[in-house]
């Protein structure tokens, strides 16, 4: 690998550890308050994408605002999941997975059906022309992909460690019965875990759609990435998850560009086996005691 | 102030707790002894919310509260420091305590009640960057007992601050109890240790296999041999 | 030699030493109590024993074999097995099924015998022993209902009945009289007794409740803080001014 | 025998009866459709195994294409007779189902569900990867449909005894399996792990049994699709045909041998009922799935119970053996 390549790849692990990142934090989070592990999180990604496909593409609103609009969109129908997914299985991890296995099957079948089956939606680049650094040339929209993330998360951070709300979420993570003789209540709590989680897979399906083939399908790739990220990361661990999503992003990347896409999968899927294996509670999870 | 009438619990079919009925009167201590597995922490949980009565009522200043949620409960004016403290671990003991203003929207009145914390606690303020979870099993019990403090109970429900504490913690945590008391707070204590119980508390209900067997004031009950017959078995 | 010597045996979780360096030495055909006040780590002893945790250092030797750090199922078949706290029994199977599932070890099964239909030629053997235990704990006339239709009472019993299945050279108790009645803990300490007399057993009680162990056992080990705190018979042990303290609290307290 | 088994035993003869003249009078797509029901009979069979544990896994579909791809290579390279190439991949896949869980056994519940859905991952991912042997994305072409003797099994009659002859072997040996001690020692550890362990039941080596038992049959039910359809692709064993084996079981319910059998009547019905709904099908399974999990965990046998329990009072349901219980 000569120099170029090499830095070309680091740029390209970059901004794919910021994507998984911001996907992954959106799962560990819901996960951590409540047990919650959504299986249609790759399909809330999408429909964060479709959001700016329509919003933008088809509507013609500008970009930014497109993007925003994620928000509001995704973190409803994260609520909407909590509500009546979540909550009635709350008993039972499992049975919560799989239903919203039915949900992601529900929702690629109304994204199709509605704005069309295996064409694969292309939504204009909205900033052309690329960063040059000595040779190695990354789209604007690449690039913007990194603050972008990075402000994601500091807000994230903010909100959990600044915040009343935040702090109660965190509380409720860790000690659900005592955080209700304090007076929190829970529902509301996994409520709002839910819609941030979907605010947050929402927001990043918004930032890649102009560089991603936008299709009803395409959260099936996202969830097997975000679940190696989580895993690795230690389920319940938000720092966890951002140092796995880094990690997950150069090895991708890395053996994405020395050998092919297939062989990244195969080595992600083995590494994320390997932890479950050696360290069941992730890089950097707890055990309970 | 808070009673408790013929109340009963179950868990699944088992009856933990089989029509009890206790009296708190306002600032006085009422302790609950009785050896382990006799029902004191089942009826603690009852009274707060955690775990529904399958009988009877609980009033608390001549309203029904059973059956309602734990957070009402807390909004009402009982506060709970759980059996083993369960701070939050992973939580500043800053946090801890905001958690326990968690329903308040007086940000004056929390400021001075945090500061009243601090006093009954010094080591809070010296330690209230740290984690809660890296705390000796003692402090953790003051962070339990501060955070509770800090919602402006009107009742103050503590089950077995002493446990697992050192006899010199455990005095420490005995003397804020008994501040506490002194300057007019109401308080329920479960204790498995008898003899701390009878020194805070004016009035002891002892509780053996889900029944108060015995009830009065602790200056009568100290002596009795039954009391120490159900501790001993002797 | 002893048929359970414990050496040394520490457990740390963490930052806590939840048992310290505790020596204890069960002898053939004792009745062993072990107590100590909430939270003085008798639970951890005995998970320590019957290998649900693997200890931090020291050794566990049953029946000359060490087991400390082997799994709960290999120091089973090794004989010495354990109750639990909790009301445990296999659900939706009745009373007998429970038994005869809980003789597993001593029943002769393969894949290939399960197809063949022949891992059951035993059956009858077994479901003869199984009632035996049943009847020797009273237990016959519930022996078709469902196990968690069974009272309280009679679930912990049945407990006790899915450890004698195994063929245990030792049985360790834990709290067997939790949330029972006066007369149905007098009909367990009685069945530990006869188990001890007619069947040689060796039993380890561990309680919490002092009465039940003052009236069952001969000699009696008294945890706090996780360490050994005294061992003596019911007598010495309830009169030890330093147990007292551990249960009542200090006299010495002052506020 | 009772009477209870007197009734089971004209029931059974009855289906059988109806099995074999079934052929005779359906239409050629139906009979296409009974063939597959047959192979998808034998698959759903097999998932409840190791789910009697406790151990629900992702992987079970991959594990059934592991026995397609070898049949694939047995009968395309080696030109093996069906009569091999359905027992060998079977024990290739049985064997394989017992290495990949040797890791996995270390989780439970949700963490064994993720850890399988990794490790078959990995397993179908190797088809994708390695071209020359397994023929890369598009998978495999020209697999035999197999002949016994003279009889070639390209013809959908002949091929339909023959899937109806090793699915009744299959689910025989399945039910006495579930019927003997080992099944019982199986239900034992889902019940309560701890106490079964206390017993002495060896609980991490009869999880392995009962998972590669399960992808043993699994094998047997893929060897015998590869041979149907003549073709493997590793799409066809992915998340999404994973997701319908699940909805069969919830479907049903897994607390009983019935359970998962009839789901998979009912959804295949559902199925072939709603066919011109085209694309907008998969919504459907969805929804059912999401209805079974959230207002009937415990699957039709669940109700069926609860119904025989209220007409014959005194009865009691076996408590069901569903995701809505099976816990962490």
């Amino acid at each position: 690998m000569d120099s170029a390549t090499l830095l070309q790849t680091f740029a390209n692990s970059i901004v794919a550890g910021s994507i998984y990142a911001v996907i992954a934090v959106g799962l560990a989070m819901a996960f951590g308050v409540m047990k919650m592990a959504n299986f249609a999180h790759g399909e809330f990604f999408m429909v964060g994408a479709y959001t700016v496909y329509v919003c933008y593409g088809l509507m013609g609103w500008p970009f930014p605002v497109a993007v925003l609009m994620a928000i509001p969109v995704v973190a409803l129908l994260g609520v909407a999941t909590e509500r009546f997914i979540f909550r009635p299985t709350r008993e039972n991890v499992l049975a919560g997975f799989m239903a919203t296995a039915g949900l992601a099957l529900i929702l690629q079948v109304l994204i199709g059906q509605i704005w069309g089956v295996g064409l694969m939606r292309s939504v204009p680049t909205p900033y052309m022309g690329a960063l040059d650094l000595g040779g190695v040339r990354i789209g604007w929209q690449r690039v913007l992909v990194i603050p972008s993330a990075i402000a994601m998360l500091f807000a994230l951070w903010y909100f959990l460690y600044h915040a009343k709300a935040g702090k109660a979420l965190r509380a409720c993570a860790q000690d659900p019965e005592t955080a209700r003789l304090q007076g929190i209540n829970i529902n509301r709590m996994t409520m709002l875990a839910m819609a941030i989680s979907g605010a947050l897979a929402g927001l990043a399906g918004a930032l890649m759609a102009p560089i991603h083939p936008v299709t009803p399908y395409m959260g099936h790739g996202i969830i097997l990435t975000a679940f190696i990220v989580v895993v690795m990361g230690g389920m319940e661990s938000i720092a966890g998850a951002i140092l796995a999503a880094v990690l997950l992003g150069f090895i991708h990347t890395f053996v994405t560009t020395l050998s092919d896409a297939v062989t990244a999968q195969m080595v992600g899927v083995a590494c994320m086996a390997v932890v479950l294996i050696v360290r069941p509670q992730g890089l950097l999870g707890r055990v309970k005691a | 102030m808070l009673s408790l009438k013929d109340v009963w619990a179950h868990y699944g079919s088992v009856a933990a707790v089989k029509g009890i009925s206790v009296e708190v009167a306002e600032a006085e201590i009422v302790t609950l002894i009785g050896s382990n597995g006799a029902g004191k922490t089942t009826t603690m949980r009852t009274i707060c919310g955690l775990h529904k009565p399958t009988k009877g009522e609980i009033l608390f200043e001549g309203k029904r509260i059973n059956g309602l949620d734990p957070e009402k409960i807390n909004a009402l004016g009982i506060a709970m420091v759980p059996e083993g403290r369960h701070v939050f671990p992973q939580l500043t003991v800053m946090e801890n305590l905001e958690m326990g203003a968690y329903l308040r929207k007086d940000a004056a009145g929390i400021r001075r009640d945090l500061e009243e914390m601090f006093t009954h606690f010094p080591i809070l303020k010296e330690r209230h960057k740290q984690l809660a979870g890296t705390m000796s099993g003692g402090q953790q019990q003051m962070v339990a007992m501060a955070r509770a403090l800090m919602s402006g109970p009107k009742v103050l429900l503590l089950d077995e601050p002493s446990l697992g504490l050192s006899p010199l913690m455990t005095q420490q945590i005995a003397k804020i109890i008994k501040k506490l008391n002194e300057i007019g707070r109401t308080i329920v204590l479960v204790e498995q240790n008898a003899r701390l119980a009878f020194l805070l508390a004016k009035r002891a209900y002892v509780m053996e296999i889900g029944r108060i067997s015995m009830s009065g004031l602790t200056v009568d009950l100290k002596d009795d041999p039954k009391v120490r017959e159900t501790y001993l078995g002797v | 030699m002893a048929l359970l010597e414990i050496k040394g045996l520490t457990k740390r979780f963490g930052g806590l030493l939840a048992v310290n360096n505790v020596d204890l030495s069960i002898e053939r055909g004792e009745i062993r109590g072990i107590i100590g006040p909430n939270g003085a780590g008798k639970t951890t002893l005995f998970n320590l024993v019957s290998g649900t945790f693997a200890p931090t250092s020291g050794t566990i030797t049953f029946d000359g074999e060490v087991v400390s750090g082997k799994k709960p199922s290999h120091i089973a078949r090794a004989g010495l097995v354990r109750t639990f706290q909790r009301n445990a029994l296999f659900p939706s199977y009745t009373v007998l099924e429970n038994v005869m599932l809980s003789r597993h070890i001593q029943s002769d099964e393969t894949l290939l015998k399960a197809i063949l239909g022949t891992d059951r030629r035993d059956e009858e053997m077994n479901r003869a022993r199984c009632r035996e235990i049943l009847a020797f704990l009273g237990l016959t006339p519930y022996e078709n209902d469902l196990a968690e239709n069974l009272a309280h009472g009679h679930q912990r019993i049945l407990g006790i009945a899915n450890a004698l299945a195994v063929e245990p050279k030792l049985i360790m108790l834990d709290e067997p009289v939790a949330g029972m009645n006066p007369t149905e803990t007098a009909t367990v300490t009685d069945h530990i007794r006869r188990l001890r007399d007619e069947w040689n057993m060796t039993v380890v009680l561990v309680e919490h409740d002092m009465r039940t162990v003052m009236e069952t056992c001969e000699y009696i080990s008294v945890i706090n803080f996780g360490e050994l705190l005294t061992e003596g018979t019911p007598e010495q042990v309830s009169a030890n001014p330093k147990v007292i303290e551990a249960y009542l609290g200090s006299e010495e307290l002052e506020i | 025998m009772t009477r209870t088994n007197w009734t089971f035993a004209a029931f059974l003869v009855l289906v059988l009866a109806g099995a074999c003249v079934a052929p005779f009078l359906v239409k050629p797509y139906t009979l296409e459709i009974l063939i597959i029901f047959l192979i998808n009979l034998i698959l759903v069979c097999s998932y409840r195994i190791p789910a009697m544990t406790g151990d629900w896994s992702l992987s079970h579909v991959v594990m059934m294409g592991v026995g397609a791809y070898t049949t694939a290579l047995l009968s395309t390279h080696l030109d093996l007779s069906i009569l091999l190439t359905v027992p060998l991949s079977a024990i290739v896949a049985g064997i394989l189902g017992y290495i990949i869980v040797l890791p996995m056994i270390r989780t439970r519940g949700f963490g064994f569900f993720i850890a399988s859905f990794a490790i078959g991952e990995f397993v179908r991912l190797t088809w994708v990867k390695f071209r020359d042997v397994f023929g890369g994305p598009r998978g495999m072409i020209g697999i035999p449909n197999g002949e016994i003797g003279s009889i070639d099994l390209f013809f959908a009659t002949p091929s339909y005894f023959f899937m109806l002859v090793i699915a009744f072997i299959c689910l025989t040996i399945m039910y006495r399996i579930d019927k003997s001690r080992i099944g019982s020692t199986f239900v034992a550890i889902y019940k309560d792990e701890e106490l079964a362990e206390a017993v002495g039941i060896n609980v991490p080596h009869y999880r392995a049994l009962a998972f590669a038992t399960g992808t043993f049959f699994a094998g047997i039910a893929g060897a015998l699709l590869a041979h149907r359809l003549g073709a493997v692709d590793p799409k066809g064993f992915d998340i999404n045909t994973m997701v319908y084996l699940i909805i069969w079981i919830v479907v049903g319910g897994s607390a009983t041998f019935w359970g998962p059998i009839v789901g998979l009547i009912v959804v295949t019905f559902a199925f072939e009922w709603t066919r011109p709904l085209l694309e907008w099908r998969p919504l459907l399974f969805g929804g059912l799935l999401i209805f079974f999990l959230v207002f009937l965990p415990g699957g039709l046998e669940s109700l069926l119970a609860k119904i025989r329990q209220r007409l014959v009072p005194g009865q009691n349901d076996d408590a069901a053996a569903s995701p809505g219980t099976a816990g962490e």
